[in-house]
């Protein structure tokens, strides 16, 4: 088990999180949480409900901000800048939620991934359809009247339309079928081999962890355990409180 | 003790365990709770039971005429009381129910034509007032309901602008009544005059001797006023209250837990409109006259300001907006009352946009004297320029540091007050040094500004005063000053 | 007949300046589901503007520029003071209340109302403010144009109607033909959302606000032309362009401008055909009938929300 | 015998058939699972029962009477009560609040009663109170003591979702209908709900149906699993059948799952 | 208690102490311009009369915009009740407002003295609106209305005549009295009623039929009765407009061919004037003498002089009841609104008042023509 706040903090990884405090109102969320992601890694983030998870993906992404400590994309320093700035820095997001536009249809919802590069060209769609052909079919159809699944598969293709370095993803399976979880993690698979980071908030550690390089568990908005994947899927202390029985 | 909390909390030394959710549950004690006698002041005003207030403040409230012998004062005081039950009803509808009710002041009209239709000359027409009031109350309460009953399918901006409607739908009934199919049933935009005063048998409660305004309106306004506060504090937390926050927080979750979410909004309705209306026939009985323009946009404002000020939802914090809007605007308009009131705001705002406690002295005397060299420097150069007329006032003190021209030229009220503006908004914008430097200027503008182009037009001036406030409390305290804190989670 | 064609020409500018004022409202409500109450009051700063730049220019009496060019110069002025004006409201009193209840920001909204009207009044007085359009050019503005039947549509109605429907059509194009557009749709659909798709919200707000506030400005400079304007007149028309704004689907354009047509029309016939005295009722009563009849408004859309 | 009938019932949004001619019955005392893909039609189910959506076709009938046309709280009044997916706490009210609001079916007090605080009025308030504690302390200490007082919104997930439980109870159902009890949990959380679903039955006496992708839940509580596809039932028995039943394979557990079963 | 109150306000006020002198009148809302007329009037004649009358008054202002009825004026009642220091009170300018009010100052024996509440009903009739504390110095609408329509009768000689109203007190008064003169003499009338918010008369013109002789205006915000005129033209009607008092604002209401009465001459043509309009116009350099102004000076003047009288009677102290009785005992010898000051035996009214009418010339001036 590695020594948790010991992280060396390089300057150079594509993410860091140096010692950030973040809150909601007054109550105090993330407590000096420093992680890192280097290019190209696959990194897990566990952690019991309310443990924060959801909060480190907005720190990073900057919809709340943190009250101290520092948050870097490749080295630069973003603590300030919006949330638009950061994703123009080459991060994506699968929120919580899927957040689709719902009154916009399919083809739209993923221009919209691809707002800042000016829509997408032809190649984005292509491999977004490649990777889920039934978008092709539902293109036209209004995000909001499809299923849990297939908005799902929306949300997935419209944060890859930008290209990103880093894609951050929040519980991606929550409320899917088994097969669709499946595939799921085909696709991120997938995607993560073909060069993109990506840190993955999941409560199913059990296959996350099968799939990550690394992994950091988080309790009570603080770090408690970080490691590579395979070590972590061998400790004890989390296996009895989140892989059960 | 873990360094990460704040001061003041009792969160048990163990670290964090892998697994563990009991810490959010425990996220009031994670809050930063003022450490020190003043936390434990705060502490304990905060476990004082709500009855206690209630009396400690009637108890105040009554005992106001035997200080104040002004039967100005304690007309304003009558009428801060008629504000508290407006803003009580007002609460029902907006803040339990959750309803953006616009049409809420023609209940009050209603209340108050509706006694002046029953105890006047009009139609000969002279109910004792235990009967006219209760009369009143239930035709308040029908009202809302049947005003309720188009709009409880609609919601949110949809409700409001039927609402509106309904009030605009008043006026224009009111003031066109005096010729409805033949007859005159409102007396139109005349409205109806000598309307009875209270009276028990033969006994009148008189309105006022001499033209003074009689204390016993104020005694009766307080009685209805704590009747109304501990009747509708005990339907809120009954089984009634708690389905209205429900439905407003949820509707459809309510109707599902077996709640009759349509049922709830007309009784909500008729709730806040049996108020108004009570409160309509106390101002019919005072004023003895009704007009249509009384019952308007300006009058819903004010008692939604008292709302929102106070926070919605809360009883004490409804009453303390009422208690503090209704007095504030009636001082504004007397320009040297304003005064005392402008210069002590701005000695309070610079106490709180200067936490620290030098910066801000070095900013008063630097301002001082700032103000005291303008006035020598323009007065050597042309006399005119301070020989304008003061209003007087802090010992003459304030004659020789602000600048009053003799003529106002027509460029200067609007240069300076658009200046000002301006000002104000750059020091909101920087910060640090610069902020306490800009600071000396942009005082010494307001006054400036105050005692030469507001003090002028106090009717203006005091509802750019109430502007102010309201967006200023808005964005300092958003949910209003008693209000909780609301949270709306995605 | 003659009646008939009078009120459709009464209706119709009307109705067009209605639709600006109503645009403004959907447009701001629909990225900030915010009531923008102080919106009747850009107008009238608006109108305010366009009167001293009038005055600057020599008035109607003696203009130093061309007719055309002056009323140019008239609506262009007041659309840019009202956009700055638009973007200062923004910035100080709502953005500080991005996150705070929904009611907050409409409290501050009437606070900028009252602070407007009131400081306008301040500074200008109560006195209204007639531009006297009829004194220009003897009075051609109202005496040409051409005849329909016995009914003269005046040179001055065309000249509102022609530019409050040209400034209606660039809109539509800016938001539904442009990636600001775009992301201004995206913005009203999921504000959060659309900021993980790396649009910059704070930039879409402010383009709203000068969007909504440049149409205000130009839509009190063109009622100015045929009434005169008062510093109070800011709550009456907010009223009539929210209930257009309503009536159309608040949110929705060609909503906003349909309601504002709905509402000249109504307006106007009932006064012409029914009754004078009661056509605020009349028109009220039509239009709380079409709400129940249909709560979205006219081209609304009921909400999405999956249950 | 059958406590909830559904016979033949069809819905459709637009052209699309959400459920399309759906026979369902559930016995008193039963543990029913609902599984199927995304977008199958489970949630419109639920739905359906509770009064929310009206059935194009078809009837619903509890203890043997209709119930469809009826609005949702009577419908919550004759005994059904439900979670919801996407939760929908009263979040600005207290825990304990959130539970006793529920109780506004059963009670009879009315307003003028409340504001005299009449002594039946007052019996009656302490017994709602007596109720909502019973129904929080029935999640052991997860919802109890000082979370009482608590804003349903500083909750954390799991506890939102035990919290609708406990609200659903409040309202004195016969039949429980709950909407993915499990998601959002981690595995040992799940395991915690899947033993509690079924104390609800065997303590608190309700008639349950449960909408789960979790199949370990799934397999932990049902006495009987339903599965649908495109709001047409394509499979119903014991777990075990309907898990290994072929369409359901293909449709909805995937090979994997299906072979760790 | 309130007896002690009673017993204060019967007290008597030190002449040599400093008198507030309340000025009723709206300051804001659609007609400011009229409270920022009668202000600026008020103002002066405190200025220049109270020093040799030997009083010290300070001049004050209350506000009652229209747009709020006449609540506001019985708030100001209850808070000059309340003042010792208030003797008289001018005002209020509005009917609606004094017949609100009046029974407050009454209980007071608080004297107030309208500079243009003209309704009839105030003082005429048998059941009068205002008490006996209320005075005005100009003639009501009892005179105003048939003059009007006589005018437009005997002068003017019309067939068809199109009656506006406002919706509030005063112009619903007026169009109501000159609408009975016209009907009583055959002329055909049509009754339209605007909202007092209305801003866009476009579809009350399309009513105007087009054999129609006069619009009846009697609007209190000028300028709308400009716009009206203007719409008139544009739609090709050969109406004229007649505006009553309340649009008498030669800066805002200025179309060619339009009517106005007024209760007040141009006094800038009464020779005993000029004195007090020259020094007006250095107090208020830019503006153009109106027609409220000068009865508000007057109406100060009888104040002052009222309160003089009372106190040289009280050896310098005085009370209302004092200042209330000796209003009547007032007599001013060449007053501003030409001739004198002389109090009707009957009513609170002045005698030999009359209503003048204007017309207006193409280049905006008021020729006097009635
Ligand atoms: N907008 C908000 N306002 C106040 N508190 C919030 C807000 N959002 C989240 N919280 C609180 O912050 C804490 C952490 O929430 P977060 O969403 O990060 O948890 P999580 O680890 O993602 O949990 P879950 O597994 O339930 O998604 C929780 O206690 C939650 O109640
Ligand atoms: N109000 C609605 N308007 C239009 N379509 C709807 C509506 N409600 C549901 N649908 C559609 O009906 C279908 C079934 O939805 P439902 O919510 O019942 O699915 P589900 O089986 O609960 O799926 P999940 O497991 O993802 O929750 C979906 O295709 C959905 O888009
Ligand atoms: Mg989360
Ligand atoms: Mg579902």
């Amino acid at each position: 088990m590695t020594n948790v706040g010991s992280t060396e903090l390089s300057g150079k990884s594509l993410l860091e999180l140096d010692r950030v405090d973040t809150y909601y109102g007054q109550i105090h969320i993330l407590q000096g949480l420093s992680i890192r992601i280097e290019a190209g890694e696959l990194v897990c983030l566990l952690g019991g409900n309310a443990s924060g998870k959801s909060t480190t993906l907005k720190t990073i992404l900057g919809i709340v901000r943190p009250r101290n400590g520092v948050v870097r994309v490749d080295g630069e320093d973003v603590t300030k800048r919006p949330t638009s700035y950061r994703i123009g820095r080459g991060l994506a997001i699968v929120p919580e939620n899927r957040r689709l536009f719902a009154p916009m249809t399919v083809l739209e919802n993923l221009e919209m991934g691809a707002y800042l590069r000016g829509g997408g060209a032809k190649e984005d769609f292509e491999r977004v359809y490649e990777l889920f052909p039934l978008l092709y079919e539902r293109r036209s159809q209004l995000a909001g009247t499809l299923s849990g699944g297939e908005q799902q598969m929306v949300a997935m293709g419209r944060a890859l339309m930008s290209r990103p370095k880093l894609l951050l993803m929040d519980e991606p399976s929550m409320g899917l079928a088994p097969i669709l979880v499946e595939k799921n993690f085909e696709i991120i698979k997938q995607v993560h081999e073909s060069g993109v980071a990506m840190l993955i908030v999941e409560q199913n550690a059990n296959v996350s962890l099968s799939i990550a390089d690394r992994g950091y568990v988080l309790s009570t908005g603080r770090l408690v355990l970080e490691g590579p994947a395979a070590m972590l899927r061998e400790n004890e202390e989390l296996r009895k409180a989140y892989l059960g029985r | 003790m873990s360094d990460s909390t704040p001061h003041g909390s009792h969160v048990p030394a163990e670290g964090p365990a892998v697994g563990q959710d009991e810490w959010v549950a425990r996220h009031a004690e994670q809050r930063f709770m003022p450490g020190g006698p003043l936390g434990a002041l705060e502490d304990r005003i905060r476990r004082v039971p709500w009855w206690a207030w209630l009396i400690l403040f009637l108890a105040a409230a009554s005992t106001l005429p035997v200080f104040e012998h002004s039967g100005y004062v304690r007309y304003v005081a009558f009428s801060t009381v008629l504000y508290m039950l407006l803003a009580l009803g007002l609460n029902v509808v907006v803040g339990w129910g959750g309803l953006l009710d616009l049409g809420y002041v023609a209940f009050y009209g209603i209340g108050a034509y509706a006694y002046a239709m029953l105890d006047s000359d009009k139609f000969g027409i002279h109910l004792p007032t235990i009967v006219s009031v209760p009369l009143v109350v239930a035709i308040g309460a029908i009202g809302g309901f049947l005003l309720g009953l188009p709009s409880r399918r609609l919601t949110g901006d949809y409700l409001a602008i039927v609402t509106l409607f309904f009030l605009q739908l008043f006026q224009t009934i009111t003031t066109n009544g005096d010729a409805a199919f033949g007859h005159n049933l409102t007396g139109g935009p005349n409205g109806i005059l000598n309307v009875d005063p209270f009276h028990l048998g033969k006994h009148d409660l008189v309105v006022q001797h001499e033209g003074i305004f009689a204390v016993s309106y104020f005694y009766v306004a307080l009685a209805v006023f704590a009747v109304v506060f501990v009747a509708l504090r005990f339907v809120n937390q009954s089984r009634t209250g708690r389905a209205w926050r429900s439905q407003r927080e949820d509707p459809l979750a309510a109707e599902a837990m077996g709640m009759p979410v349509n049922w709830l909004k007309l009784l909500s309705f008729s709730f806040g409109a049996a108020v108004a209306a009570l409160t309509g026939t106390l101002f019919a009985a005072q004023s003895a006259s009704v007009f249509p323009l009384t019952f308007y946009f300006v009058l819903l404002i004010i008692v939604y300001t008292m709302v929102i000020l106070g926070g919605s939802g809360s009883q004490a914090g409804v009453v303390a907006g009422a208690v503090i809007v209704s007095p504030l605007l009636e001082l504004l308009r007397d320009p040297g009352k304003s005064r005392v009131i402008f210069f002590l705001a701005l000695v309070g705002g610079l106490l709180l946009m200067s936490r620290r406690s030098r910066a801000l002295g070095i900013v008063a005397i630097v301002t001082l004297a700032f103000g005291f060299a303008v006035h020598e420097i323009l007065g050597a150069i042309d006399k005119s320029w301070i020989a304008g007329e003061h209003q007087g006032g802090f010992a003459g003190v304030t004659d020789h540091w602000v600048v009053a021209p003799a003529h106002m030229a027509r460029w200067i009220a609007p240069t300076s007050y658009i200046g000002l503006i301006a000002a104000v908004l750059l020091v909101t914008m920087v910060r640090g040094r610069l902020r306490l430097a800009l600071l000396v200027p942009t005082v010494y503008l307001t006054a400036f500004v105050w005692e030469n182009v507001m003090l002028a037009k106090p009717e203006p001036a005091r509802y750019i005063v109430l502007g102010v406030i309201l967006i200023a409390l808005m964005i300092l305290r958003p949910n209003g000053l008693l209000g909780e804190r609301r949270v709306e989670i995605v | 007949m003659d009646t008939f064609l009078q009120l459709t020409v009464d209706a119709l500018t009307l109705g067009s300046v209605y639709a600006l004022i109503a645009l403004g409202y959907t447009l701001v409500y629909g990225v900030l589901k915010l009531l923008n109450f102080a919106h009747g009051d850009v107008f009238m700063v608006g109108s305010f503007i366009g009167f001293g730049v009038l005055q600057l220019l020599g008035g109607t009496s003696k203009p130093v520029v061309p007719v055309w060019l002056l009323l140019v110069l008239m609506v262009l002025a007041a659309m840019v003071g009202c956009a700055v004006l638009g973007v200062v409201i923004e910035r100080f009193a709502y953005r500080p209340l991005r996150d705070a209840p929904r009611i907050a920001p409409l409290i501050s909204a009437l606070g900028v109302s009252f602070f407007l009207a009131n400081s306008m009044q301040l500074l200008f007085g109560a006195t209204p403010r007639n531009y006297n359009i009829f004194d220009l050019a003897n009075a051609s503005l109202y005496t040409k144009g051409f005849n329909v039947g016995n009914v003269h549509v005046a040179l001055l109605r065309i000249i509102t109607v022609v530019a409050a429907f040209v400034l209606m059509v660039l809109l539509w194009f800016l938001v539904n033909r442009t990636r600001t557009g775009k992301a201004m749709r995206a913005t009203s659909y999921d504000r959060e959302a659309a900021a993980m798709m790396g649009i910059d919200i704070d930039k879409v707000i402010v383009f709203t606000f000068v969007l909504g506030s440049a149409l205000a400005g130009a839509g009190g400079v063109l009622q100015s032309l045929r009434v005169p304007t008062t510093v109070a007149i800011g709550f009456v028309v907010g009223l009539k362009g929210f209930t257009a704004a309503v009536i159309g689907g608040i949110g929705s354009i060609p909503g906003a401008m349909a309601g504002g047509l709905i509402l000249g029309f109504a307006e106007s016939f009932s006064q012409g055909y029914i009754s004078t005295k009661w056509s605020d009722l009349i028109v009220f009563s039509i239009l709380i009938a079409f709400m129940i009849f249909r709560p979205q408004g006219l081209l609304g859309r009921a909400d999405i929300r999956k249950v | 015998m059958a406590i909830l009938d559904i016979n033949g019932v069809s819905l459709s949004f637009g052209g699309l058939k959400v459920v399309d001619g759906l026979d369902l019955h559930v016995n008193e005392g039963e543990i029913v699972s609902v599984i199927g893909p995304n977008g199958a039609g489970k949630t419109t189910l639920f739905n359906l029962i509770t009064g929310i959506y009206r059935p194009d076709e078809g009837d619903i009938t509890l203890d043997d009477q209709s119930i469809v046309g009826l609005q949702p709280h009577v419908i919550s009044q004759r005994g059904v009560s439900r979670t919801f997916q996407t939760l929908r706490l009263f979040l600005n009210m207290s825990v304990k609040e959130n539970v006793m609001a529920a109780a506004y079916g059963h009670t009879r007090a009315g307003v003028f009663r409340s504001m005299l605080r009449t002594p039946g009025m007052r019996r009656e308030e302490r017994e709602i109170e007596r109720l909502a504690q019973e129904r929080l302390a029935f999640f052991g200490k997860r919802l109890m003591g000082y979370r009482w007082d608590q804003p349903a919104y500083s909750l954390s997930y799991a506890n939102r979702r035990r919290l609708e439980i406990a609200r659903a109870t409040a309202t004195n159902p016969r039949i429980l209908l709950l909407d993915e009890p499990a998601a959002g949990m981690n595995p040992s959380e799940t395991h915690e709900i899947t033993e509690l679903i079924g104390e609800l039955r065997t303590e608190g006496g309700y008639t349950i149906l449960v909408i789960e992708h979790d199949m370990h839940v799934v397999e932990g509580i049902s006495d009987r699993v339903v599965a649908l596809d495109h709001g047409v039932k394509i499979a119903e028995g014991s777990f075990d059948a309907v898990a290994t039943n072929a369409k359901v394979v293909e449709a909805y557990l995937g090979l994997q799952t299906a072979a760790t079963k | 208690g309130s007896n002690r109150i009673a017993a204060v306000s019967a007290a008597g006020v030190n002449c040599k102490s400093t008198i507030t002198l309340p000025l009723v009148t709206p300051v804001t809302g659609g007609a400011g311009f009229l409270g920022a007329e009668q202000g600026s009037w008020s103002k002066y004649a405190v200025k220049t009369l109270a020093k040799p009358l030997g009083l010290k008054v300070k001049f004050v202002l209350g506000d009652t915009p229209v747009e709020q009825g006449p609540a506001p004026a019985q708030a100001l009642a209850q808070k000059y009740v309340a003042d010792k220091s208030v003797l008289v009170v001018l005002g209020p300018s509005t009917s609606g407002a004094v017949a609100a009010s009046s029974s407050t100052y009454y209980a007071a024996k608080i004297a107030h003295i309208s500079p243009s509440a003209t309704r009839t009903s105030l003082t005429q009739g048998s059941s009068k609106e205002a008490t006996p504390a209320f005075f005005r110095v100009v003639p009501g609408d009892y005179i105003q209305g048939p003059s009007d329509a006589n005018f437009m009768i005997k002068t003017l000689k019309v067939k068809k005549v199109v009656l506006l109203d406002f919706q509030e007190p005063y112009s619903t008064g007026l169009s109501d009295s000159v609408e009975g003169v016209l009907k009583k003499a055959g002329v055909s009338t049509t009754r339209l009623s605007a909202p007092n918010t209305t801003t866009d008369y476009s579809a009350y013109v399309t009513k105007v039929p087009s054999d129609a002789d006069i619009v009846f205006f009697p609007t209190q915000k000028p300028g709308d009765a400009q716009t009206f005129a203007q719409q008139l033209v544009e739609q090709g009607k050969k109406a004229k407009v007649f505006g009553g008092d309340g649009s008498n604002d030669p800066s805002a209401f200025k179309a060619g061919g339009s009517y106005v009465s007024n209760f007040a001459p141009d006094i800038t043509g009464i020779k005993a004037d000029a004195a007090i309009v020259a020094g007006w116009k250095k107090e208020n350099p830019g503006k153009a003498v109106g027609s409220f102004g000068p009865p508000s000076y007057g109406a100060t003047q009888v104040a002052l002089n009222a309160i003089a009288l009372a106190c040289k009677a009280g050896h310098g102290t005085t009370t209302r009841q004092a200042v209330l009785s000796s209003i009547k005992k007032v007599k001013i010898k060449n007053w501003i609104l030409g001739g004198d000051l002389r109090w009707s035996t009957k009513s609170n009214d002045p005698l030999n008042a009359k209503f003048y009418i204007f017309q207006i010339q193409s280049n905006g001036a008021y020729k006097l023509v009635g």
